[in-house]
């Protein structure tokens, strides 16, 4: 039987090597050295590339001239260090190379806990970086999906140019699931302005310096139907139990797995709840949550944070209900505490 | 969602206990269950204090993790004094006595006991003493049979010396045995 | 009779046996019978009456477990 | 009877979280034992880096502070310059100093700051599982280096009191180990000798301490000794590579 | 007469040093060095420190170690250079080190241009590093506001123990205008909590670190109380001509000021357009803009960026008005076209 | 009539934006020229720096990158990986190397990158304006050391040729200087020894070239030439630092 | 509000039309009116071209910049080529006609013409080339009088060299009485 | 008779000097009647017959202005 027992951050490395990754660069962090720790082992077998570089701002550049080249290459890092890459991501982003940049994360901030977190949210979905970009950010809840979405992410980042982030709390990266390995990608785009050598053609040109204003504007502009076109076409959301509900929580993440447990519990008594879960954060499914806000009396964002996502709820409700919000930090909530949580709301509402 | 057991693990960080969340994990997955296995990363700095929970169910796991676990498995009193009372009404508590200088405090637990560390030093050393713990959790948990655990061995420890599987095997059994005869 | 004595911060030990390999005298080893709230076999003066206080046990230990006094 | 080996007042009573026979601990102790010899408590300031070190701060009996990976040189350079006159040293690993924090310490040194450096070399990466590091030997095995460390592939471990001798800032740079008795007697000597550069306002001083990490290295702590003895010291030579004088 | 023609950069730096700034660290970067340069001229004078740091992760971090003196110190850079920041501002927000931190901005994303932007909205109001954390921003709009709020901007930071950053187009930084000189800052709080030689106390620390979830909890829940009291203590706006307007344009900075001129213009032709402009862009100034929802009839977002400060704009409106967009890049767009726009939206909309 | 001189191939005819007398103008052509003569256009990746080469990918006739500022060895370090048999080289202005790039360029270094490193050292930061750079001799004048760098504050001018002269990985490290026809020569001798060190698959290597700024040192061009010569060398002294042989 | 004027300075990096600028606005502030200066900045790559913008005010300054200033002072061919159209209906413009060589195309501006380098290069050098001209412009212009900018200049200049001040009124005085004789 | 021949691309010349500076028989000047479109005065062989196409002004020019040509 081909059901492997992994750990998250091993079947995402195994997910982006299924997908053709070539090269991964990065620092270690807790909790996301395991990623690093497998593509060290698995790529001198390969014949692919592994470099420990000496910080995340080498690696995040190293990913830049790997991704030039046409590559599929990647990085993962966590919290700290993804803030150190900002600057990077900002670059990659302007340069519309495609790439993978995972953020096992953590709680913050500063150096804050190893424990995990969401509260990243913000950093990831508007750009923790200088400038007007945005990267897709996909957000897993299981082991199975750490491997699937890593093959994912590459072909979104090579059909957009764009690099791709997959945000996943720590927890997801240190549990071990059962997963079914899948088959190998074979199929890939041809990357014509990929520099390489210029051999029987003009040179090639990797660049972000744009130092006329109205053609930095034309950039802009380039860039901004670009996020259009990945807004029209990529949103991603499950929805759970939401037909008839009049208390619809968003959650993404492991976070919505407990929430499901959860809702299946107050159900039980009564309560009607749906979930719906942010599986694109950005571009976030503004559209579900819209169409739920049709319905629905309550909404409430639960989240490993204390509260950012919930921005975007609110954008998506737009003042047609009332948008309540639960957290914490540092930890996954149990399933317990979030229907207790969710039937005070609940209640709190006169719903039920 | 019914037939879904949590069982969790701790002790020391050195005491293998996200070993043994894993070996029986495999194991419940070798039958064909749906498993999680969830360790409480990191926390234990150095010398200090590991669990993890494993899930075991038939169904779609939604959530790893929970309050209160069905089973607790206690490798040392700092872990007893933190879990005991978490564990769900009328589980079951299985306790290593070497390293637990109290009685448990709840009555409606089913209690197992067993001096893990003096047992391991008179049968092969505390290198095994998870597993002869783990042989007697298994022989009274229902999850998995013994059998079926035993066929498993060779596929759990892919890739570990021959010699290094008989030793777990052994001490796996000296476990079991334990069980039957005193609990 | 001792020049040297020793005494320890049992539940700081973490019995990594360093003192133990440095002692020029063999005066100390670990006390298998026990172990302390980490779980550590602590160390302790097996011959006290060998000690010259010397402190070579205490330059070594990484945990300030050891305090050493001599005449 | 007299005392003569006992808890030093820079450390606080606060146990250690360091695995058993780490040398971390007898390098915090030999610095706290410097600054009560030199009278310094009161006056000191101490950077703990992100390694297993970052929690020096509840060992250390004096004012701490804990810096970004990496960033400690600078962090002491933010407060020298605005209390020139207080004892001031970053406590790094080489994870720490010599692959994240390369840039700052180079500068530190290039600007002959008058900090002092406490470089604990461990040859890995303790606290985040043993990856390797920048200082790990050739065919070393990491969890990075599974296969042993390949100079075709990652080049030569960096020898940075060599590379920061070179720097005109530097005024005192040695290098010392804690693998026995006599040479953690010398440790503490050259320890107490880059304060006093830094005391006297010569400039950027330096300590590289050859250490352990029993359990990254996958070694008893009387082997790990024996290890950093026989592969550490022939690559990593003890002594003293910059002494500017008064 | 005390009316002194200056650059608005070196304003900034003069505000600084009347507001007691003792030392700057920083790294060179256009449209911001002449802070900087400003501040190497003077501190050998004043007896004051400047240093030119390596990088600017270095000079953030040199912030990071005075700022825990108790001193007031500063840096300043532009756009990639904050990026490169951002792990250090999150460190030092999560230490509660007041200090402060000038972005005079440019456009991006990557290397992007040295042409006026206010593109790191997000960024700076979002926290572009890791975790829940907030900083106070202010932005000028004149060159005299440039030296009051650097003024203002120590205070804040001290009586809330946290980085405040001055936000300002690069234009702002390099046009020059006449400016009264404050009188120094004479009145410090003082700070225990200050690292400095333990003499007569127990040591302090300055730490973010914080293994223990709980503990990490708790101390997420400190700041979120901190920044609860900021939001209601600290929002501040202007209203320009809005008792009457149906349509409002929200801007700010130097951009909120041709709005005035270009609003000026239109009321000539009869539309009722006003200006709400955003001086701290956060806590942003929701209250205003929430009251101007209960009469007017449409918002227009202007910024000089792709939309980022909509979402603000949005969140305060929630429902009760649209919300237009016009942005440009790399340039500050003059009067007369924005009175065009304001005259085609306000058309489009149907008022006039 | 036989053409003695002109402009390479390896060279677009896009008109530069340097100052009158700006010896970047030069360094681009000699390297342009032994990428010429070494029949390596079709082959060569280069990248440029944040500093004022930005816009070299506008001269340089072959495929180029523009790198974040400091991170150029980074980049190519992530292409050469990929890329093995291209000839890859980094061209850095001395901030961009030695002041935010210090932790890329040292660690390129050490782990032996197989990568040429083009560093052109005028001694401050000319895009800028005339800030401060590392390798600003004491007492020079600039916008951020408006009294002339003293040491008291900043320390002493890095030899990076030196600096990077320590580590293993470095397999050529040269310094030379553009202030004369005979210089100009030697230089470009010492750059295709780099690139051919390169090809032959030895490792790291780097050219620093004491290059002239006269719009922010304040001379006329041929002023600058000398001030270089007098000033510079006696510093910087020129010559190979490592020569590591097939 | 109403008695609000742009001017416009373009020109090489080299010709010191920032500075004009800055001079004519801190003339203006002298004589107590509001005003700001204008740079494009860093677009003047090395070699490049140069511009400013002065706004002089009665009232409050809200915008600083302008699509159409009310008057151009232009010292090069392609700043002509970019700004020609964008000055006001029947604004004024001054041009340096050593560097430009074709004439306007609009006909309703009211224009004056001097060939500064030919001119600078016979009195005193390029240096101070943008001096003759400003005096020239101040002569036309009824921004502020002739009179109140020398009596700034040890203001405006103030840390320079008595002799450089000199050496610049010299020049200033030569545009004006240029102005007075040729426009 | 001229053993070398020099030839210029006007428009690029920024008039640095640096040719006329370091070529050894004084042939080149710069070209005080005209103004190239960037505002310099251009490079020009004021002795052209003294050219012996060494190509040293070539070697020192930052601008790729000259071309040499020599028998
Ligand atoms: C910016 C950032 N990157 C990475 C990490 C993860 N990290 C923590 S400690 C460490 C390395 C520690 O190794 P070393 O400096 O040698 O110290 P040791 O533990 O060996 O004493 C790393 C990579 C981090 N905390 N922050
Ligand atoms: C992250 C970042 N910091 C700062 C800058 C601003 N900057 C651009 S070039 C430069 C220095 C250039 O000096 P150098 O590298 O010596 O090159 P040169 O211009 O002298 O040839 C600086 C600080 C930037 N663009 N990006
Ligand atoms: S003091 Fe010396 S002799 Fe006594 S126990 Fe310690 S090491 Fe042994
Ligand atoms: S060295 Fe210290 S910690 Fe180790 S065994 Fe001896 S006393 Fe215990
Ligand atoms: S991991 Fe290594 S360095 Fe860290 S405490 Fe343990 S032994 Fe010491
Ligand atoms: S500023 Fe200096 S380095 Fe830059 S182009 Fe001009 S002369 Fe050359
Ligand atoms: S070729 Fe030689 S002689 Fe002829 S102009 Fe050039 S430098 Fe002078
Ligand atoms: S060196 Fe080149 S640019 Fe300079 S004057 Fe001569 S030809 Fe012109
Ligand atoms: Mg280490
Ligand atoms: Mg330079």
């Amino acid at each position: 039987m081909d059901r492997v027992l992994m750990k998250g951050n091993e079947a995402l490395a195994e997910g982006a090597l299924i997908g053709g990754c070539v090269a991964f660069f990065g620092y270690p962090i807790t909790p996301s050295s395991e990623i690093a720790e497998y593509m060290a082992r698995k790529f001198p077998l390969l014949g692919g590339t592994f470099v420990q570089a000496e910080s995340e701002l080498a690696a995040i550049n190293m990913v830049y001239g790997g991704a030039s080249t046409g590559a599929r290459v990647m990085t993962a890092s966590s919290g700290p260090g993804i803030s150190l890459k900002s600057e990077g991501i900002s670059f990659i982003a302007e340069a519309e190379l495609p790439c993978l940049i995972v953020n096992v994360s953590r709680g913050g901030p500063g150096l804050g806990g190893i424990q995990p977190a969401q509260s990243d949210y913000y950093q990831a979905t508007r750009g923790g970086g200088h400038g007007d970009y945005h990267i897709i950010v996909l957000a897993p809840s299981s082991v199975q999906e750490m491997m699937d979405f890593a093959i994912t992410a590459f072909d979104l980042a090579d059909k957009h140019r764009t690099p791709v982030m997959i945000m996943a709390e720590g927890t997801l990266g240190q549990m071990m699931e059962p997963v079914e390995v899948r088959p190998k990608v074979t199929e890939f785009v041809d990357k014509p302005w990929a520099i390489g050598g210029c051999k029987g053609r003009k040179p090639n040109i990797v660049n972000t310096l744009h130092l006329d204003p109205d053609f930095l504007e034309y950039r802009n502009h380039v860039l901004a139907q670009k996020y259009a076109s990945i807004k029209a076409q990529e949103p991603r959301a499950e929805n759970f139990m939401t037909e008839d509900a009049d208390l619809v929580v968003v959650a993404f993440g492991l976070m919505s797995r407990i929430v499901k447990k959860a809702i299946i519990e107050v159900r039980k008594q009564g309560y009607k709840v749906g979930l719906i879960r942010p599986i694109t954060l950005w571009p976030f499914p503004a559209e579900p949550i819209s169409q739920a806000a049709e319905k629905a009396k309550l909404f409430l964002s639960v989240e490993i944070s204390m509260g950012q996502m919930i921005d975007d709820v609110r954008l998506a409700v737009n003042g047609r209900a009332p948008v309540e919000f639960y957290g914490r930090i540092g930890m996954v909530p149990s399933p317990e505490e979030i229907g207790r949580e969710i039937m005070a709301v609940a209640q709190k509402e006169g719903l039920k | 969602m019914s037939s879904e057991q949590q069982v969790l693990f701790a002790g020391f960080g050195g005491q293998g206990v996200l070993s043994m969340g894993k070996f029986l994990t495999h194991a419940a997955m070798g039958v064909g269950k749906n498993v999680s296995w969830l360790p409480a990363y990191g926390a234990e700095m150095r010398g200090g204090t590991a669990n993890c929970l494993v899930t075991i169910s038939d169904g779609e796991i939604y959530s790893p993790l929970t309050e209160n676990p069905a089973t607790a498995i206690i490798l040392n009193r700092p872990s007893l004094d933190r879990f005991e009372s978490k564990i769900k009404p009328n589980g079951t508590l299985i306790m290593n006595t070497s390293l637990i200088d109290r009685p448990p405090v709840r009555k409606d637990l089913c209690i197992f006991q067993m001096p893990v560390n003096q047992i391991a030093d008179e049968h092969g050393g505390s290198k095994i003493a998870n597993m002869i713990l783990l042989g007697a959790c298994i022989q009274k948990m229902t999850l998995v049979t013994v059998e079926q655990t035993l066929s498993l061995f060779e596929l759990i420890f892919a890739g570990k010396k021959p010699g290094v599987i008989d030793k777990n095997k052994e001490a796996f059994l000296f476990g079991v045995d334990y069980a039957a005869r005193n609990w | 009779m001792a020049r040297g004595k020793v005494s320890f911060v049992e539940e700081e030990c973490k019995g990594c046996e360093l003192c133990i390999h440095f002692c020029p005298k063999d005066v100390l080893g670990l006390d298998k019978s026990r172990i302390n709230s980490s779980g550590y076999h602590p160390v302790t003066d097996l011959e006290p009456d060998n000690c010259t206080g010397c402190g070579i046990c205490a330059l070594m230990c990484p945990d300030m477990v050891i305090k050493v006094e001599r005449e | 009877m007299k005392t003569v080996a006992q808890r030093p007042q820079s450390l606080t009573e606060v146990k250690t979280h360091y695995c058993p026979g780490c040398t971390h601990g007898i390098i915090h102790r030999i610095v706290a034992e410097c600054m009560d010899d030199m009278n310094m408590r009161e006056n000191a300031i101490g950077i703990c880096p992100v390694g297993c070190a970052v929690l020096a701060y509840d060992y250390f009996n004096f004012d701490m502070l804990e810096a970004a990976h990496g960033r400690a040189p600078a962090i002491a350079t933010g407060i020298k310059r605005i209390l020139p006159d207080r004892c001031i040293f970053t406590y790094q690993g080489d994870g720490d100093l010599a692959s994240i924090g390369m840039g700052e310490i180079v500068h530190a040194s290039a600007r002959s700051e008058n900090i002092t450096v406490i470089f604990v070399n461990n040859s890995i990466y303790g606290m985040t599982g043993g990856q390797m590091a920048p200082t790990t030997l050739l065919g070393q095995v990491t969890t990075t280096s599974p296969y042993g460390r390949k100079k075709e592939d990652t080049g030569f471990p960096v020898r940075m009191a060599e590379l920061l001798a070179t720097n005109e800032g530097s005024a005192y740079i040695s290098r010392v180990a804690v693998n026995n008795p006599a040479n953690v007697i010398k440790a503490k000597k050259s320890i107490k000798k880059a304060f006093q550069t830094q005391m006297n306002g010569l400039g950027f001083s330096m300590v590289e301490i050859l250490s352990t990490c029993p359990t990254n290295w996958g070694l008893g702590p009387v082997e790990a000794l024996e290890w950093l003895e026989n592969n550490m010291i022939p690559y990593y030579p003890l002594g003293e590579f910059k002494v500017k004088e008064a």
